[in-house]
């Protein structure tokens, strides 16, 4: 159960970063984490005691394995990370250059 | 952007070859061995990444425009795409996704039906992709420093 | 193994903490990439080994991004002084972290433990997968044949990141001549 | 017809790769293909509602149920799926058509026809998924094309708005996915018809109002119901116009509103203290969004709070639908309430596209959206200013507009259920909307001498925006027709009895 418990720690000091930090990167960074902590903690509800990867062989007919689905989930989970990471780090590198400095405290120009 | 020193760019020019090739024996062993489509894209994707920043971009004549990876880019998911609508016309029962080929020995190279040809899709579709966010990031600098 | 998979998780808590509060954004990146090769060992602890390889490639190439975004930019962090809205949001969020670990201790009571998974919609891919679909590995076998339209999904995606990565970084917005 | 059903996803990413494929070599092919291809997916929609004999189920693969439990992905298509694809499409091929004439002034054309039939796809997909996994993909889909079409134009405020964006969007869809585990964790299984029968047959149970809340924040943001809008202002505004009138007329319905909808009624039980939750949430956002349009001076920044607003109608009166049969109320009284929800979301996604189109025509000429610069513009944009008052009035409840009969059903729905201080409010709000429509219709058409206007050369926008904004003022009016009894049982009754029937849901996708 501890596993499960540090596992959403993870995740809550991701969201930490994303709601205090106040540099673009950082912010990246908190989003970035969280990501991994699902997708750790996908794969802790897949995993079954003693299993093994889900791979079958001739001879190893009939042993226990791993629940593959979790795996599959996470494996398109990991590449959407890839792409909101890529897209959030072209826009803040832009925005880099339009302000000459990632503190979002300067950045704000929008009303409301 | 400038290469690197002489030592990086000779073990670059080893170790990429054997990159890529390692890349394209996971992707075609996707449906045998762990990996697959996603891994072996990003691996090859990754020499090519190596490559880029041993020997710099100005040395590999890259311009602003990557057509030639965003259009590669283009048809490997064109090319999964048209495997998936294939399904609901071949396949006599009009599924889309149907797996129309035949399944062949389990743990033999050539089996598992379409699926290989996805995996082949998808590398091509990942490593192009991957390549092309890279570049752009990379020339964007280039741009910006001048 | 349990106590390894712990073990790692405290070592990739540290990492996180640790690249949040770091001042400079090179060690930040760095310590971020605790986590990220934290999290392969423990894909390969937990019998995932596609989703090792691929995380350990992912997690290389978005370190060198982010590196080369940084390297591009600055590296030094804001200074932020102490005051006591900091206090406030320190308190804040040890308050929101304990109560919600608090009802999520509470919720999963109920729910099978860690390692006795239960199988139902996975029952069918692991008795009648291999020879449904004709492949050895089963994960693969699911992501392109019982679950290939997500799978299109993704591929998607990844394109719409690389349209939209050219789309913002393209040097001139608007066309000069109005009409 | 049921193998048909893949088309509404395969038409638009083939839409979308053949563009970015043949686009980059033919000078304009983006431009017609788009509208072409989204009328035609309107079309195919509209005669589907039309000849679609009950839910259609379609397994992708052709996996069939093994022992009982589904184990590919299911494309559901019923009466709600098939309202929410016309509001799509059509919506869509409006703003697409609109495009042709708007998007001209900017550079990488190619692209952003890309991305919009990106988004169509995402939300085409998430409307027809019946998969839980599959929602979360195609979300992603329609997020992350509208992540790059918010930044689209590259300016400072556009950029900074799409980050605020993508970090509160991104957070959101981690916060589904979470939720997915936990329920994944205890069902075993993604389907969502499955999901419900292990759901009820479990009875009371705390993970599922963990995950319940968890779900309701992460779909609550991408809906921007109030505690959660902070970003809809900033990345409404800044989006070019007929991304504006996608996002607001279309994108948080479909990835949000609707799957609230969808999750709470068919798949969880439907209990009194959820429903109490989401009616208040709506409550909030409707009464807070209209008070915080009230200062705005930018019109499109005003027309995106007014959406928040709006979307509290909508989120209401289903959310008084759900309370009246939790407490096991009248049928009648519930279907009403959750009719006149569903009717506003259509007529909420005709008027505000047709606005955020209005906003877009007159920053086209003029090149500003600040209400006190302008003015007088009446005698030069003709077309522009009549159909901005149309959905003016629609959109404050005047009648014989469509906006009158739902707010209408929305507030006699909310006296039959005894809920006298909601219908109350409701009214309150649709006044104060009133008020601030005509502080836009009197600063930015009327009020001024427009002398100045002619020097600038306004004259009215070309023919493509012209069409889409007609068609659109037409629809304000001919929806109305919704409200006759015969009309109202052919188009909105099926959608209606899906949610009220509830148990209907998993009865089509598993057979027993």
């Amino acid at each position: 159960m501890i596993v499960y418990i540090l596992t959403i720690f993870l995740f809550l000091v991701g969201l930490y970063g994303v709601l205090s930090k106040r540099n673009l990167i950082k912010i990246v960074i908190g989003l970035a984490i969280m990501e991994y902590s699902v997708n750790l903690f996908l794969i802790l509800v897949g995993y079954v005691r003693g299993g093994t990867a889900p791979i079958i062989d001739a001879d190893r007919q009939g042993e226990l394995f791993v629940d593959p689905l979790p795996q599959a989930m996470v494996l398109t989970a990991i590449v959407i990370g890839l792409a909101t990471t890529a897209l959030l780090l072209a826009i803040a590198i832009r925005i880099y250059k339009k302000y000459g400095t990632f503190d979002i405290r300067e950045i704000k120009n929008l009303k409301g | 952007m400038k290469g690197m020193t002489v030592i990086v760019k000779k073990v670059t020019q080893i170790m990429c070859g054997i990159t890529f090739l390692y890349g394209i024996y996971i992707i075609v062993h996707g449906h045998l061995t762990p990996g697959g489509g996603f891994a072996g894209g990003t691996i090859i994707a990754g020499s090519f990444m190596l490559l880029i920043l041993a020997f710099g971009s100005e040395f590999l004549k890259l311009k602003k425009e990557e057509t030639g990876s965003s259009i590669t880019e283009s048809s490997g998911i064109l090319v999964f795409i048209i495997i998936a609508a294939l399904g609901m016309v071949i396949g006599g029962t009009g599924v889309f996704f149907v797996n129309f080929l035949p399944k062949g020995e389990i743990g033999k190279l050539i089996s598992a039906g379409v699926i290989p040809l996805y995996n082949i899709a998808v590398g091509m579709e990942v490593a192009a992709a991957l390549v092309t966010i890279f570049l752009a990031l990379l020339i964007y600098r280039d741009e910006v420093l001048k | 193994m349990e106590i390894l998979l712990i073990v790692l998780l405290a070592l990739m808590i540290g990492g996180a903490i640790f690249s949040l509060e770091a001042k400079d954004l090179l060690s930040a990146v760095i310590a971020y990439g605790v986590v990220g090769f934290g999290l392969v060992i423990c894909f390969l602890l937990l019998q995932a080994p596609d989703l090792a390889l691929v995380q350990i490639v992912v997690e290389t190439i978005t370190l060198i991004i982010m590196i080369a975004v940084i390297l591009n930019s600055t590296r030094e962090e804001l200074k932020t002084k102490w005051g006591k809205k900091s206090v406030v949001y320190i308190v804040f969020s040890i308050v929101f972290t304990g109560l919600f670990l608090y009802f999520f201790n509470r919720a999963t009571g109920s729910l099978s433990r860690f390692g006795e998974h239960t199988l139902r919609m996975s029952g069918a891919y692991l008795s009648k997968g291999a020879e449904n679909t004709g492949s050895a590995n089963l994960v693969t076998g699911v992501i392109f044949d019982f679950r290939g339209y997500d799978t299109l999904g993704e591929a998607t995606i990844l394109f719409t990141a690389v349209i939209g990565v050219l789309t913002v970084l393209r040097l001139r917005g608007r066309k000069k001549n109005n009409d | 017809m049921d193998s048909f059903i893949p088309l509404f996803v395969v038409v638009p990413l083939g839409g979308a790769f053949l563009t970015a494929l043949v686009g980059s070599f033919v000078k304009g092919w983006g431009r017609y293909f788009t509208s072409i291809l989204l009328a035609f997916l309107a079309g195919f929609s509209g005669w589907l509602m039309f000849s679609m004999p009950g839910p259609i189920v379609y397994s992708v693969g052709g996996w069939e149920l093994f022992e009982k439990v589904p184990i590919g992905i299911h494309m559901v298509v019923d009466g709600l799926t098939v309202y929410l694809l016309i509001i799509i499409n059509l919506i869509g091929f409006l703003s697409a058509f609109y495009s042709i004439a708007y998007i001209k002034k900017f550079t990488a054309e190619n692209n952003y026809y890309t991305l919009f039939f990106l988004m169509v796809a995402g939300m085409n997909g998430v409307v027809i998924s019946g998969d839980l996994f599959n929602i979360y993909v195609f979300l992603e889909i329609a997020a992350i094309a509208s992540y790059a079409l918010v930044a689209f134009g590259i300016e400072k405020e556009e950029l900074e708005a799409s980050f605020k964006y993508q970090v509160l969007g991104g957070a959101s869809s981690l916060f589904i996915l979470l939720s997915i585990g936990f329920l994944y964790w205890k069902t075993s299984t993604l389907n969502i018809a499955d999901v419900s029968r292990i759901i009820l047959r479990g009875g009371k149970d705390e993970i599922v109002i963990f995950a319940q809340v968890i779900l309701l924040a992460g779909f609550g943001l991408k809906a921007a119901m109030i505690p959660f809008h902070a970003w809809l202002p900033d990345a409404h505004s800044s989006a070019p116009s007929p991304i504006s009138s996608m996002l607001s007329g279309v994108l948080i319905k479909a990835i949000g509103a609707y799957v609230i909808i969808r999750l709470f009624f068919n798949m969880f039980e439907i209990t009194y203290k959820v429903s109490l939750v989401i009616t208040v949430i709506g409550t909030l956002s409707m009464v807070v969004g209209v008070l915080l349009a009230i200062g705005q001076w930018d019109i499109k920044r005003l027309l995106a709070y007014h959406s928040i607003s709006q979307m509290g109608y909508v989120v209401l009166g289903v959310g008084i639908g759900m309370l009246v049969i939790s407490q096991g109320g009248k049928t009648s009284v519930a279907s009403l309430a959750i009719a006149g929800g569903l009717f506003h979301l259509f007529n909420h996604a005709v008027f505000k596209g047709l606005l955020f189109l209005n906003a877009g025509a007159v920053e086209y000429r003029t090149g500003t959206r600040n209400m006190k610069k302008l003015g007088g513009l009446a005698p030069h944009m003709p077309v522009t200013a009549s159909t901005s008052l149309f959905a003016s009035m629609s959109i404050s409840g005047i009648p014989p507009f469509n906006g009158f009969f739902s707010k209408l059903i929305i507030i006699i729905a909310a006296v039959q259920a005894r809920y006298l201080v909601l219908s109350i409010l409701a009214v309150f709000v649709s006044i104060i909307t009133l008020a601030s429509f005509l502080k836009v219709q009197r600063f930015t058409f009327f009020n001024k001498s427009s002398d100045e206007w002619v020097e600038k050369g306004v004259r009215e926008v070309p023919f493509p925006m012209c069409f889409s904004m007609i068609f659109l003022a037409v629809l304000c009016v001919v929806l109305s027709l919704l409200i006759v009894p015969s009309v109202r049982e052919l188009i909105l009754t099926p959608a209606v009895d899906v949610l009220i029937k509830a148990g209907s849901y998993s009865a089509a996708v598993l057979g027993y």
